[in-house]
């Protein structure tokens, strides 16, 4: 499932209701990422994710969708909020439940890897020194690349 | 041939291309969407983009490959080289960074 | 830190903890690992752990210490119960948290494989067919033998 | 020489061991802990393990090297070739299973 929201989330409910949701269920990898109050040396005081609304949607179910057909997982939930945040606010959660660790810990990875280099999201930054678009980094590009071989 | 203006609109729709520009780009052109009749000569995303690039200034600097654009056409990634028809929705942004 | 315990725990409390414990985290891995209804083929009715009290937790702090060590990281916690669960209950709990995504997700992991080849816990299933104790798996091996090259 | 009891206890106690036993292994042979000498000539895992393989029956058939068996010296895993000293605490388990 994918959703995408301004509102915050609740990270233990989610995870909850995903590993409650078959008894077969012995794996849970979650990823959570957060708003740091430094990026590249400036501290940052808010941030604010624009997105491509539709499209969006669209690029996380189809990631979802890879996921699951290349590994032997049971579901995959992903949600990212938009608008503006601030320092340590949850920015995306990525909840994937299965049988055994390794295929969730890959599928999990996997779905991060390429949300960050396929989903229509861009941040923009307001440090102390004023506003800034935050820059794609090649190390994003590298990761989802490994899985491509 | 003489067609009633009503058909002439209905013609022109059909030829239209929705564009969207997002986050840096968007900021960069003034301009977050557009309607635009499919150019005669424009079949796939760089011709669409050297297009752009024609109308010159913010255009030009964004649209004439000295920076790095993506394209999405009907909301899916694609390439430079995927071809357009009318009724798309082709959306243009710089490299995504959410997550 | 690290917890060996009886009780079940909470895990969104405890994730939120890690996370808000510096403003400089920008990703947290989590694993967590359920009892499953089923295990190689015979349901599962109860699920007793054994562990080597004293060893245990300072088996589970070294395999800390050298996810610390080896990644760059800010801190690592694991939960680990004892005692007789059930199906759908939380067995073990990792939180890895740092400033991005890929060192958390490999110490998390790391961690993981670790801990299932090096800490003393022993899983005795009581299943349809009577009790019996889990064999240890050789997948179990080679995934912790990936970090050894 | 003449010792007094006292000290005889005290001699003794220096060159204890503590052994434990756990999981499926506890269960074969009956036994959680015990206190044993230190034998005279048993100074490695292995030599520990082939004196209590020589106690016969499940003991033997636990320790005979038959059992994939594993060791902790003072709560640290070792292989069978560690040295052991008397006062050490060592515990015997089969491989183990948590996570």
């Amino acid at each position: 499932m994918v959703k995408v929201q301004h509102e915050d989330f609740d990270a233990g409910a989610e995870i909850a209701s995903m590993r409650l949701s078959r008894p077969d269920i012995g794996a849970v990898a979650v990823f959570l990422g957060q708003v740091r109050d430094i990026n590249d040396g400036s501290s940052v005081v808010k941030l604010t994710l624009e997105h491509y609304p539709g499209m969006t949607e669209k690029a996380l179910e189809d990631i979802v969708a890879q996921a699951v057909k290349r590994w032997h997982i049971f579901d995959a939930l992903v949600i990212h909020r938009v608008g503006t945040l601030q320092p340590m606010d949850q920015v995306v959660m990525v909840a994937v439940v299965g049988a055994h660790r390794a295929a969730a810990f890959d599928a999990c990875e996997f779905i991060m890897d390429y949300l960050k280099t396929q989903a229509p999201f861009w941040k923009k930054e307001l440090t102390g020194s004023g506003e800034r678009w935050v820059e794609a980094r090649e190390s994003d590009n590298l990761a989802k690349a490994r899985w491509d071989q | 041939m003489h067609l009633p203006a009503s058909a002439v609109r209905s013609l022109m729709l059909t030829l239209m291309l929705k564009l969207l520009y997002f986050a840096r780009l968007r900021e960069a052109l003034g301009v977050s969407n557009e309607h635009l009749v499919l150019p005669a000569n424009v079949s796939d995303v760089a011709g669409l983009m050297a297009h752009l690039a024609g109308r010159g200034g913010a255009w030009q600097s964004q649209f004439d490959g000295s920076t790095l654009i993506r394209a999405a056409v009907n909301q899916v990634l694609v390439a430079s080289s995927a071809t357009i028809q009318a009724d798309d929705e082709i959306a243009f942004f710089p490299p995504v960074t959410g997550g």
